[in-house]
């Protein structure tokens, strides 16, 4: 059997594909560490775990609105064209923009100890809506676990994906207005061309590697999908009266 | 048919269903007054702890009795039998949309104001009459959104397994910006002060955002539940 | 057979079937998430204010998260075939009333054992070894009396419809005495002193009555069940 | 048809024996009424509202009692027996005793606004444990009126009857020990030979009046559930294969 997928379909599914994509990836983090350790200005470093934290903290920030507009745009492409595969993108998506939160909050939280010597901190707009978010996509998750039959099962997490993207914005008006009003100091002087630099860096590189652990888990449940699909297949024709 | 007239007619005969047996209505009013006397046992019913506590309490009273009313917008007689007559009667899906909404906004607004009654009753809080005001439009305005979104996502959850703890876990995240903008408005009303903008503005965008996602997305919800079961 | 071999392998036999699945243990999980969430949106998470809400924050978490656990205690599958089943099998009732009590206490202790970190983590609240032995132990002692009861009403209700809110109708109320008790020690161990006799005296009746007169009325919801399906 | 019943239930179903029991009970009323108003000390009558109201107070509250533990000992004979007219009788006994629990809050919260201004008192271990007594009955109801297959309702129902009770001593002692401390003061000089002779004459009155509801409630109840047994085996009957 000729393989019938589209060119690009079949650079990306090849394995090379991969090997080239995690090369590219631990590359990038390894130039990434060196710029942190080497080129951003040592005043700043005094701040210690709490400057170092930020590198990573902020790339993690971004990417996880990245990949939960990805399950946005996978929820709305799969109610559009009902077509499994916008629903695995969108799965994946929140799975890995969980991950990104997950060290998002994790590098936040160490950042409050060490800066305001508290594990967390209730009125910090940024980390309290990161943290409602996670809740949100975990419920996500929940739902993508809780269902069996696959029809029903991407469509209404396709239609709760569409409903927990379009909260973020009030979620984060709505802390910053009413979260209690001891606000803690913020860190400064982060402008440095170098910082801004490394950052945006830190963020390129984020996403590259958490690209690849997208395509990784969208491999793996296309071909499960693909399986239960086939034995469907198989037992329907099995059933059907000749 | 005209779909306001389809609209006024699904909304009394939800209405008279729901009041010859009550069912929704006592099992929201026995949550409401069960969570009142779980706070008073768990927390202080002082003036001076309930003045951080008042609005707390009383909107986690509203959402958690609520949701039993919520959960039980779709179940009917449950075996789905609801749903799907709803969707054989020659009505616009938008128009289901909007009735279910407003006989489940309905009960719920009815537990909300025997709770707020007997929260003041028996936690001895008062209000001058423009509190009253500013906090019956809040609880209103509020209801309206988290009834929006809370009937969308029980029209996916009713017919799975354990639908009922998965409906709160993806409802309640969801209503944390409507919560803290009610709760900061009732605590501002039950201490005399002006409200301010921001309740509203975050009120607003809430109800209006959810109602307009949910009438969109109502649809694909039928869509789901129909080739489902 | 052995009842305490029974009874253990019952118990193991539980514990293999829900830790393949997790998914009572994750929605128990989301639900402590979010009620601690909820609160801290609902009342304001200073430490003045936690003084007096802590106890109950924690155990109104607990209650709430705890519940979703019982609720599925017997649902199994949601046919009815766990409880048939294990009805079926060559084993004392009292035996699978233990086994059952045991194995949903493990769930809702790994919950609390969750929510107690987080708490303490969250709403930056510490305690000294002894007020966390103290705390250990009351919630070890309260969390028996709530499954003991909670298990007993969940046989009850998990095939009625609505039965999760008539489960909750049913439970909270007669849990207020163990949760004021609960309630009172966390708070006495968090502020560093004794807890004295009281509380222990409560749970401990709470429990001895609660155990007793479940292992007694099993028998008859068990028989109440299988007429009636 | 003979009446085949046994004497005391012909008549104690006998119209005749109803009438007899309500003017019984009217009479009562009158006579307690005659009592408060004319026969306790004018000292205490001072007081005024917060005085009268406590001779329909505790009456009531020993009702409520009387009723709870008829609904136990209804519940108990049920398990036993599995004979229905113990159900009917724990049931209604339960009605009774929450409309005798609804009199009692209500005269008690009268007289907390009078005494002490306020409408509810939550550290008044009386009137709390009252409340929790309350609404354990009413979930009772709910459980009652939530189940429509008879055998399951009657046992699951009559299981709950039992934990209910053993619940109140319970809430007592957690309420008084635990509610917070800022105690009110109590009324006292209460315990003049005609007060206690008045409010004791009160609880037989209100005994005799609730059980006259009692009674009625019940035949009620056995008139319809007799009727949806007929019904019952009428349709098995056509049902059955010949």
């Amino acid at each position: 059997m000729p393989d019938q997928r589209s060119l690009p379909v079949r650079v990306l599914d090849h394995p090379a594909s991969y090997v080239a994509h995690g090369l590219l990836a631990l590359a990038g983090l390894f130039y990434f560490g060196y710029l942190v350790a080497t080129w951003v200005p040592f005043a700043i470093k005094q701040l210690k775990s709490s400057y170092l934290i930020f590198f990573f903290h902020f790339p993690n920030a971004l990417n996880t609105f990245v990949f939960f507009g990805g399950c946005l745009g996978g929820s709305v492409l799969f109610l559009i064209t009902k077509q499994p595969r916008w629903d695995r993108w969108a799965r994946c998506s929140a799975e890995v923009g969980v991950m990104a939160g997950f060290v998002l909050l994790a590098t936040g939280m160490t950042w409050a100890k060490a800066a305001w010597d508290h594990w967390w901190v209730w009125d910090d707009p940024r980390l309290m809506s990161a943290a409602v978010m996670m809740l949100t996509y975990l419920g996500y998750l929940t739902l993508q676990a809780g269902i069996e039959d696959p029809h029903k099962r991407r469509t209404f997490s396709a239609v709760f994906g569409v409903l927990a993207f379009l909260n973020i914005p009030i979620v984060h008006k709505a802390i910053e207005w009413f979260g209690e009003t001891s606000h803690p100091p913020k860190l400064d002087g982060l402008s440095d061309p170098s910082i801004i630099a490394t950052r945006w860096f830190g963020v390129l590189v984020f996403l590259i590697l958490y690209l690849l652990l997208l395509r990784w888990r969208q491999s793996r449940l296309t071909t499960t999908e693909e399986i239960e699909d086939a034995l469907d297949r198989i037992r329907r024709l099995e059933e059907a009266p000749r | 048919m005209n779909p306001l007239r389809a609209y006024f007619s699904l909304v009394r005969w939800d209405w008279a269903r729901e009041w010859k047996r009550k069912e929704t209505l006592i099992a929201m009013a026995m949550m409401s007054l069960i969570t009142l006397f779980i706070f008073s046992v768990a927390m202080p019913p002082v003036q001076e702890v309930l003045e951080d506590t008042r609005g707390g309490i009383l909107w986690v009273t509203f959402v958690l009795a609520g949701t039993v009313g919520i959960d039980r917008a779709f179940r009917g007689d449950g075996d789905g039998r609801l749903l799907t007559g709803l969707l054989l009667s020659p009505v616009g899906r938008g128009t289901v949309y909007y009735a279910r909404i407003t006989s489940t906004m309905l009960g719920v607004v009815l537990m909300e104001a025997m709770t707020l009654g007997l929260f003041m009753l028996l936690f001895d809080q008062s209000l001058e009459w423009e509190g009253l005001l500013v906090v019956v439009g809040v609880t209103l305005a509020a209801t309206l959104g988290f009834v929006a979104v809370g009937v969308i996502l029980s029209a996916m959850t009713w017919s799975l397994r354990g639908g009922d703890a998965i409906l709160r876990i993806l409802l309640f995240p969801l209503l944390i910006p409507l919560l803290s903008a009610a709760v900061h408005a009732t605590n501002e009303a039950f201490a005399g002060r002006p409200i301010g903008f921001q309740p509203v503005a975050v009120i607003g965008a809430f109800d209006l955002v959810f109602i307009g996602a949910g009438q969109l997305l109502f649809e694909f919800v039928v869509d789901g539940t129909e080739t489902g079961t």
